[in-house]
This record gives C-alpha cells, structure tokens and sequence, in this order.
C-alpha cells in the first residue's frame, strides 16, 4: 500500500499543491489529471523522491520513504516526460542496461520480446535510437514496463505521442499489472480505458 | 523485490558509458589528439632551445592534461541530464555517490588514462628523459583520476546552468591547483635531481582526500540539480 | 532554549538592526587605537624601516580573508545538515565580506612587495593559495548569480563552499611547508613573539577591529537578503510568519 | 614618538606611497562596501514597497 | 507578406544572443575569470623566474585565448540545435549566412572581446612592457574574430556529424594554428625589437579570408546538421 | 495554392513514402496521420525545405520551392516537435525575438495579447521559460502562431501534451486562419474538431 499524507509541494514562489492525502491500493489506479502547468509532473516526482516535499510525508507499506531510501527506489519504476534513453545506443541496448541496473532480467530474448511487445520489431531494434521518430523513441522507454517486476509504477503522460495502436499495448500492460496486484501513479490528459473500479482520479487545479 | 547488488549496479554504469565512448572511437582519440596538438604549439611558439624547453616541459605537460580534463568534463553529466537517464540513475536502489564514482571512473578511462599513456612521448618532445620520464608518467597516473573526481563536482554544481563550460571552469581550476603544484613539482625536482618522493606521496595524499569525499559532495550537488 | 528563535528572519532582523550600530563603534574605535599604536608607538623595524607598517592592515585582512571563509562554510555546513535556510542566507551574507579582505590582502602584499622582495608578485606557494581564496570567493558568488531558483542556488553554493575549505590550511602552513619567500608565522601560541609587543599589540587591536566591521556589515547584508528574499510568498508579506524551526517539523517529521 | 614633522610622518621613510596606498585602499575599501550594503538595503525596500503598493 | 528586412534579421539574431548572455551577466565575467586563471596556472607550473616567464608570455597567452574560443564554441550552436531555435533560424527569409555572421558577432562580443580588453592586464604579469602590450592587444582584437569564425565552422560540423571529434579537431585546429603563429609571433618580434607590421598584416589577412569563407562554410554545414 | 508532385522520401536505407500528390487549397487543411514512425515528421521538414526529396518537387503557387528559396520560408510558418524557444528566456521574450525575426508585428501588447490567448497570463509570462511545465512550454510555442500573418502553417504533432483547454484555443485558432484563406498542414494523432469540408487526410503507411 502506498500514500501520501497531507502532502504540499511548490516550484519557485508557487504553492503548486497542499494537503494533498490519497492512497493507493494493490491492484489499483491513481490517476492525475490538470491543466498544463497544475503540477502534476512535481507530484509524481515528489512520489519518487527526487523532489522533497514542503511539508506531508510519502508512506511506502506504512514507512516514510526518506527513511526506506534505496529499498524504496528497489520498489518502483518512473518513466518521466524524457525518456531517459541514450540517444547513440539501439534500442536493444538501451533496454538490456537499463535492465540491469534496475536488477531485472536482462537476457537478449527478454529484451527483444519487450521491444516487440511495444511493436519495435526487427528493423528498427537496431538502429540508434536518435533516428527513431518521436513516438518509436517514447515506446523505447515504455518498453521497460515490460521488463519491470516492481510493484510501483510512476507514469508522467506515458501516452503522448504515442499511436492508437501503441495506446492499447499500454492499457493492456497497465491492466495486466493490475491484476497483479501491482500500483499505478499516472499522469495524463487522456481517458485511461481502463475499469472504472480500478481507477481513481486526483484533479490538480491552477 | 529485484534490486541490483552494488558491483552490478557499478559494473553497468561504467559498461554504459565506456559502451557510449566505443560507439565514437574517435572521441577518445579527442582528448589524445587535444594533448597532442596543444604540446607541440609550445615548442613552436618558444622556439627550439632545448634547455628552456626542457625547464617549461613539465609545466607545460601539466597543465595540458589539465586542460584535456577540464574540456571533456562537460561530456561528465550534461548529456545523461538532458536525455533523463541521469534522474533513473538516482532511482536506481544504491548509493548514488558509488554510481558517480562509476561513472568518473569510466570518464577518467576515456579522457585521463590515454593521456597517461601517450605521457613518456610527449615528455621526449620537450627533451625529458629515463627517470624523468618515469616520474612524469606515475606523477599523471596519480594526479588524473583526481582533477576528474574534483572535476565532476563542479560538472554536477554547474548542470543545466547556462554558460556553465565556463562556470565549471571558474570553480574547478582552484581546486585542480594543489595537484598541479605537486605533480609538475614532482616532475621538476627529478630534473632537479632532487628525490620526488614527497612531491608524489603529497599527490597520493590528494588522491585519498578526493576519493573519500569528492563522490559524496558530487551526489549532493546532483540531487540538487535534479530538483 | 530555543535556538532557532533568532534564525527566523522576522525575529532577526530588528534584533540585526539593534545589533549593527553597537558593532560598527566598536570596529570604529579599535580600528583608531589600533592605527594609533600602528602609526605613533610602535617603533620603526630596524630591517625594512617604515614599510613594514604595511602590517597593520595585511595581516588582520588575510587572517579575515580564511576566518570568513572557514565561519561561512560552517554556516553552509549548518544549512545543509539541518535545512535551515537563514544559515544559507548567512553564507550569502558573508562572502562579499571575505572576498573584499582576500583582495585586500592581495593588494597589500602587493604594495609591501615592491620595496621588499622587489616586485609585486611572485609565484610564491603562499600568495598563490590566497589568490586561489579570491577566485573561490568569486566562484562562489558567481555560482549563485547564474542560479535562478534561490533554493538550488543555495545548497549549491553551499557544497562548493563545504569542498573549497581545503585551500585554509594549505594557506596557512604554505610557509612552513614550502619554505618560501614570504614570511612564516610571528605570532603563534605556542612560541613567543618574535616581535615587538607594540607591534603585536597594534595587529591584534588591528585584526579585532576588523572583525567588528566584518560583523556589523555581515548583518547589514543579512538584513538586505531578508528583505530581498521577503518579495516571495513563503516568507514575507503575503504569507503568514513562519519559524524556521517550524519549516523543518514540518518536512522533518511525519 | 618618533616622527619629527608631518611631510615626515607622510614620507613614511621613503616608502609613503606603498604605505598610504594599502592604507588608503584599505579605507576607500571598506567605506565602499558600506555604501553598496547601505544602497542595496534602500534598493530592496524600495522594491518591496512597489510591489506592496502594486497590489499584484 | 511579412519580411523582416536583412539589417533587421540581423539584429534580431544578435540582440537574442546577447540578451541571453545578459540573462547571466556573469557569462561575460567568466570568459575573463577564465582566462586569468589559466593564465596563471603556466606559472605555477613552470615557475617563477621571470625571464622564462617574459620569454613564454606571448605563446601562453595566445594559446588561452585560443582555448577561451575553444571551449565556449559549444554555446554556438548547440543549444539552438537542441532546443529547436536553430530549425526556425534556417527558415528565417534572409541568407543563413549573414544570420551566421550575426551569431558570431555575438560570440565574439561575449567571449572574445573581454579577453581583448584584459589582454594588456595579463601581459604584465609575465613581465611585458609599454609597446609590447600593445602589439598584444591588436594582435588578439584581430586575431580572436578569426578564431570565433573559423571555430564556427567546426561547431557547425560536429552538429551534423554526430561523434566526428576528430574530424573537427583535424579540422580546426591547423586552421587555427596560422593565427597562433602570426599572433604570437607579432609579439615575440616586437618584445625582441623587431617590427611587428608584417605578423600583423599577416593577422589582418586571415581576418578578411575568414570573413570572405566561414560564414558561407558555417551556413552549408548547418543546413547538413538538420537534413 | 500549395501542392506536391510525385514527392518520395525516404531516411537512411528506408523508403518513408513515394509518389505522393497533394493540394492544399487555401481555406483547407491537410491532416497528415499514421503511425509512430511512419514519416509525418519528414514529411513535414521536406515541405519546409529542411529536407530535400528523393524526387518529385513541392510547389508553392505553381513555382518550386528550391527556386523560390527565401520566398518560400516568408510564407511559412513552422512549428516542429521542438518548440523552438530559449529556456531561459521568458515567453514574452522568446516571443518578442521570433516575431521580429519572423517581420511581424512585435511590441510588448501584442505579444502579451498572443500569450493571453494561449491561456499563459501574468504571472507565468514573466518567469523564465525553463522554469513552466511541457505543456505550458508548448504553449509559449504555439503563441507563435496567434502573431503569424503568413499564409501556410506546418505544424508537427501540435496537440500533443496539450491539456483540453489548449486544445479548443488552437483549434479554434486554425478554424480562423482557415476561414482568413490560410492553409495548413499538420502531423497529429488525435482528431481535429473542424468542419469535415475543410479537412483533408494523408494517412502514411509503415
Ligand atoms: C601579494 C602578496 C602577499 C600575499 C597574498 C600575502 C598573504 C598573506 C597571508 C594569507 C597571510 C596570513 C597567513 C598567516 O597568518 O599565517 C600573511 C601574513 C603575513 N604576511 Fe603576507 N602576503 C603577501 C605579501 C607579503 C609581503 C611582501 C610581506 C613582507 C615582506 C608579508 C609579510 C607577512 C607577515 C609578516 C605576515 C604575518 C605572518 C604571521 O604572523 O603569521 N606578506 N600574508
Ligand atoms: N521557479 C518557479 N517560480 C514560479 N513558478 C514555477 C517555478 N518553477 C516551476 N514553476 C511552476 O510550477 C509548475 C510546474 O508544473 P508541472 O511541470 O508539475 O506541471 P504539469 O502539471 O506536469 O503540467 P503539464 O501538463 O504541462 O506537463 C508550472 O506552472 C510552473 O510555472
Ligand atoms: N538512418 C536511418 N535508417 C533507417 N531508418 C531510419 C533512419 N533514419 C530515420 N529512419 C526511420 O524513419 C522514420 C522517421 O519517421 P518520422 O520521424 O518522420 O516519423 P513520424 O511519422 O513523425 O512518427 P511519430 O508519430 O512517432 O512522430 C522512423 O521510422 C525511423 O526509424
Ligand atoms: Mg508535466
Ligand atoms: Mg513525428
């Protein structure tokens, strides 16, 4: 279970929001909408802890995650508005060292299958990733949700840019994940297709 | 829950980045030729008398490995921040100040190390020899991994500045002047025929303090810029 | 005891206020007794004749010069460790202040050097290090300059503040670790003084006087950034008071 | 006491001009800085003050 | 329909560069910094006798105006690149070359010109005098646009050829090396009572080719950076 | 009028498309869909003369564009997946500098005017632009287009992280640059809520 507890957080001279209280539970969606500029990216960064908070605290399982730490990032996977890809490297080996790092499985066939789960198939794998288009590099850094084993999941707008075909792999990994008893934290301005049970909406407002 | 032990989660940063460099051979080949070039203009600039040349020759090789240091440090963070990589870094469950150490040292692998290699060559130019030689070669090997260390906290303070090459410059170059002192101090007094043993021993002084605590201040400023 | 009382901004600076004329007569007035004994007791020294007078000023603006540099990285230290912000408010307050000395001390040695030594400057360890203090400063102050967001501006300055403090000690055992032109200590507790006790006297009255000044501008300058940083929101008039100490409950605890 | 008149005491023994130089730049120096300190604290004021009055 | 006229793009291009350099007035005080530390690091190498310093002064001080244009080419172009601003620059309705050459302008303005004007400050510390200075001082004011210029053409490249460092450096750099020479060379000859008319004629005519060239160059291996 | 003649492209050893004819009438606009990866980006930077063509030519009032040169870029307005604004300039100033440079109109009231319409009022206008969020970011680029007079628009994915408001104030925008006998092109993935007639698709296949 993950939640947060009369969480506040501002940029510069804006209070951006406060006394923001939710909790996610297994199995379950958290949703964060708003206009352009209402925040939503410095929450979920907040959640990651690489913003600290004005004042509130961030529970992972019931502990404050400044004092988990590490064990905390062990716990989640963030895939912010950049796409935290080499540029130089294919995809294939983008995916392979991301992988290790984040201590999953990283073998060639793993890999490859995530790449073509999100339809990158053999062409294009190969290529430096820099000559990709807009939307292929996005499914790069998406494709490492199919590698992820991590129970928290921090999306920022996972699905801008992207096509109607890539959306629905998105929404039926998302799914999947759920059913696992996985969390999701996802910032977006589309409609989610996902069960209205499973989704819960934060509105961040200007 | 998969969490990377700490050598696999060290050995895939430096693998990246060493990977990132062999992709562009001829970046390496950069810092070299940088050396190289900057070396010879001297004994074009100074002229061809070999006793002056071989009284600046330390001086002159020092500061150039400095300089190569000190160009290529910008290479140090700013791609891995603008392209995110460097804030899933952060997320990666260990110690960041151990990461940082990762990456600097691959980063002293691609800038220093050929520097410290093409050293005895560049030292025949300026009319150095045997022992000399020598000292000179230990005195790089020593001292470059330091300017790196000391170099990435003023990479990490100055991220996503703007102007920040010579920002970066500003801060780091004080810091960088012990070393210089001892390490063309250690060349100079082997000409000398003095020993240069405590010239060196001060250089490995320098290099324990940074490696203790240069990883550290380089992860702080770090989360600070990622704010 | 609450010692975070005077470290919020709204307590501190009236009491800064209070505090800066009382300083400002003390540096005043050590600075005349100091100048006086300098100038009309202390006797001429047999070796440079009246040029060494030049000491009155030199040495109480390099010892300022590491003094401040060393108290600013331990008011960074604080800031850092305990999220206090008007302890990075003090290291901005302090490092004009120290860069002036440092030049001052560079400008002075400068001018004593010529009669003595027979030039201005020397590529000696000691003069080098304490240059190497004035680009540090400067480092510093530009750092913060280029650094929109005061926050990131002020942990940034901080660290570099924090890792710049290796340069004092080199500083002040140069001469006795490289034996060089410049002259090796002639006041120090352990030995007794190699010089005249007027002269000692005079420096120290010299040294104390400014440092008076050193407090009495530090606070002013406090007093501008207060001011300053009270334009956002946070802080200043359109939100309500708030104690340092209870900015750090609050992100502090859960 | 050992000056004799003031040109001596402005001589300074041949090295007045090294001695009233670091003096003198010591003073303009540090009366300098209490200007700029004193002027930026009557800037931020006044810039507080206008955005006061300009009501955001 | 709307055109801006040719003065007026230009101006545009330059009032931007320099209003981001203002943005950060430190930037300009940086490339001085810069230079001064440099400057003073040869010393501290090579140590302090001032006859050797006199004899290296003009070479020293040419080779860190140089790296002063070297190491901030990397503001040229590349931001604009990243960010976008070089596309729209392209699709400006005037000559890409002039805009270049408005660019450079502003570079110059803001690395190389403090450098100019401190020049005489740092010939003193290696002991120059009277004449010398001045020879100094023309030799850089010609000599730095040139650099900027021909620095240009090199920034312009490493956009389009991704990982070509070498290829630039093999590139820029001899181009370079003339200036230097004649640079350099007009203020040893002057500091050895020889005139310096001819180095600085010299000077004078890298300037013109370069302005006749390096802007049309720069403006061709853009447009290759953003096919 | 505004056409394509048998226009192929294609990037490294990939064909994008070939033979493609078009015509945007003025008043019309031209949607260019298809999937991630399938060339809308080229697509767009061939009509703007950033990229040449394999073959076939692009016309701009019957005349080629390669002739016409610098003409050409005075008719156009391009607004690409990058935004083409300095970070650390404001958006007032970023907008100040691009109009002059475009030769439009450029003082202070009718910048703010544009910046208004895109929803970035006063206090925002005045912060550094690195500072705003992605859409707020895409924003400030898209105010561009509230100074253009110039008749052809090409715009590369403009909706994307856009939030619902933005959405209608662009839209809207384009309805009256159209109604005015403006054309425009544009790369997009989502739907464009304008009159059918005056919509034309080129869909790009992988
Ligand atoms: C630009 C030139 C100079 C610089 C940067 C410089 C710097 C310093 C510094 C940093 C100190 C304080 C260190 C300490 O207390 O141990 C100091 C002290 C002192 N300096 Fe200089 N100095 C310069 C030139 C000179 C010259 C020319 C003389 C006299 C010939 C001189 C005589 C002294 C003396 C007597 C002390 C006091 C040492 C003590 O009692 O501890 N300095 N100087
Ligand atoms: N230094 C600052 N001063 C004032 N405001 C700031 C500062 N830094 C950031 N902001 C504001 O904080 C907000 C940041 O919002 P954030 O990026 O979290 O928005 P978002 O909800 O993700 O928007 P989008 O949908 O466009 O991605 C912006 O409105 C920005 O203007
Ligand atoms: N050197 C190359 N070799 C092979 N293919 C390349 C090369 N350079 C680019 N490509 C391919 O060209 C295509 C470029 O497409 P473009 O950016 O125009 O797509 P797009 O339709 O705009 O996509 P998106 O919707 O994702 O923005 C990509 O599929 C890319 O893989
Ligand atoms: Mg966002
Ligand atoms: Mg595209």
């Amino acid at each position: 279970m993950f939640q947060t507890v009369a969480l506040s957080g501002s940029r510069g001279e804006r209070l951006l929001f406060s006394n923001v209280s939710v909790t996610v539970k297994p199995g379950t969606l958290l949703a964060v909408v708003g206009e352009n500029g209402s925040g939503k990216t410095s929450f979920l960064r907040m959640l990651c802890g690489l913003l600290s908070p004005d004042c509130g605290a961030i529970l992972w399982q019931g502990k404050d995650i400044r004092q988990l730490k590490e064990l905390y990032c062990a716990q989640l996977t963030y895939v912010g508005h950049l796409n935290g890809i080499k540029d130089d490297l294919t995809p294939v080996e983008n995916l392979k060292v991301s992988a290790s790092l984040a201590g999953d499985e990283s073998s060639g066939t793993v890999v490859q299958k995530a790449l073509e789960a999100v339809g990158l198939g053999p062409p294009v794998h190969r290529l430096p990733t820099r000559v990709l288009s807009q939307g292929q590099k996005r499914r790069v850094a998406l494709a490492r949700l199919w590698l992820s084993t991590r129970p928290l999941w921090l999306l920022d707008e996972p699905f801008a840019s992207l096509d109607a075909a890539a959306t629905s792999y998105l929404t039926q990994r998302l799914q999947s994940h759920l059913s696992n008893g996985g969390m999701v934290v996802v910032a977006t301005h589309q409609e989610i297709a996902l069960p209205a049970d499973s989704v819960q909406h934060l509105r961040l407002t200007r | 829950m998969s969490q990377p032990s700490l050598s696999e989660a060290l050995r895939g940063v430096v693998r990246r980045d060493l990977l990132l460099a062999m992709r562009h051979r001829s970046d390496v080949a950069m810092s070299v030729f940088f050396v190289v070039i900057v070396a010879s203009l001297f004994p074009l600039g100074v002229g061809p008398e070999s006793a002056v040349l071989r009284m600046i020759g330390p001086g002159v090789l020092w500061v150039t490995a400095l300089l190569a240091c000190l160009l290529s440090l910008g290479r140090l963070f700013t791609a891995d921040y603008l392209d995110g990589v460097l804030e899933q870094t952060a997320l990666i469950p260990q110690p960041l100040a151990v990461l940082v150490l990762g990456k600097v040292f691959a980063h002293w692998v691609i800038s220093g190390l050929p520097v410290v290699l093409l050293s005895p060559l560049l030292g025949l130019q300026f009319g150095l020899s045997g022992e000399t030689l020598g000292v000179l070669t230990l005195s790089l090997l020593l001292g470059t991994p330091t300017l790196s260390m000391i170099g990435a906290i003023g990479a990490a303070l100055t991220l996503g500045l703007r102007g920040s090459g010579l920002l970066v410059a500003l801060l780091v170059l004080p810091l960088f002047v012990p070393v210089l002192i001892f390490g063309a101090g250690a060349v100079t007094s082997s000409l000398a025929g003095i020993g240069s043993e405590a010239n060196l021993s001060l250089l490995g002084a320098c290099f324990m303090l940074s490696l203790a605590f240069a990883p550290w201040a380089t992860a702080v400023a770090l989360r600070i810029a990622l704010e | 005891m609450n010692w975070f009382k005077y470290s919020s901004p709204q307590a501190f600076y009236p009491l800064a206020g209070k505090l800066i004329p009382w300083f400002a007569a003390a540096a005043l007035g050590l600075m005349g007794v100091g100048l006086y004994l300098g100038f009309f007791v202390a006797p001429t020294d047999f070796q440079q004749g009246e040029s060494y007078r030049i000491i009155f000023v030199h040495v109480p603006a390099a010892w300022m010069s590491m003094f401040l540099y060393v108290l600013m990285a331990l008011w960074a230290g604080l800031g850092l460790g305990l999220h206090a912000r008007a302890s990075f408010m003090m290291t901005q307050a302090i490092a004009p202040t120290g860069a002036l000395f440092t030049f001052l001390a560079l400008l002075t040695g400068a001018m004593w050097g010529k009669p003595t030594w027979g030039a201005w400057w020397v590529w000696d360890a000691r003069l080098t290090s304490e240059l190497i203090l004035l680009f540090q400063y400067i480092g510093l102050i530009l750092l913060r300059a280029s650094i929109d967001d005061v926050r990131r501006a002020d942990r940034a300055s901080a660290v570099f503040a924090l890792v710049g403090v290796v340069n004092v000690p080199i500083i002040y055992f140069s001469v006795k670790w490289w034996n060089t032109l410049h002259q090796g200590a002639s006041v120090s507790m352990t030995a007794s003084p190699k010089m005249a006790t007027t002269m000692v006297t005079a420096m120290l009255v010299m040294t104390l006087g400014f440092w008076m000044y050193s407090i009495a501008v530090t606070l002013a300058r406090m007093r501008c950034v207060i001011v300053e940083r009270a334009r956002q929101p946070s802080w200043g008039t359109q939100a309500p008071a708030q104690d340092v100490a209870e900015v750090r409950e609050c992100s502090g605890g859960v | 006491m050992q000056w004799g008149s003031l040109t001596e005491f402005f001589a300074m023994g041949g090295y007045g001009l090294y001695v009233w130089t670091s003096f003198g730049a010591t003073a303009l120096c540090l009366v300098g800085e209490v200007l700029a300190v004193w002027r930026r604290h009557a800037a931020a004021l006044a810039q507080t003050r206008a955005v006061a009055s300009g009501g955001d």
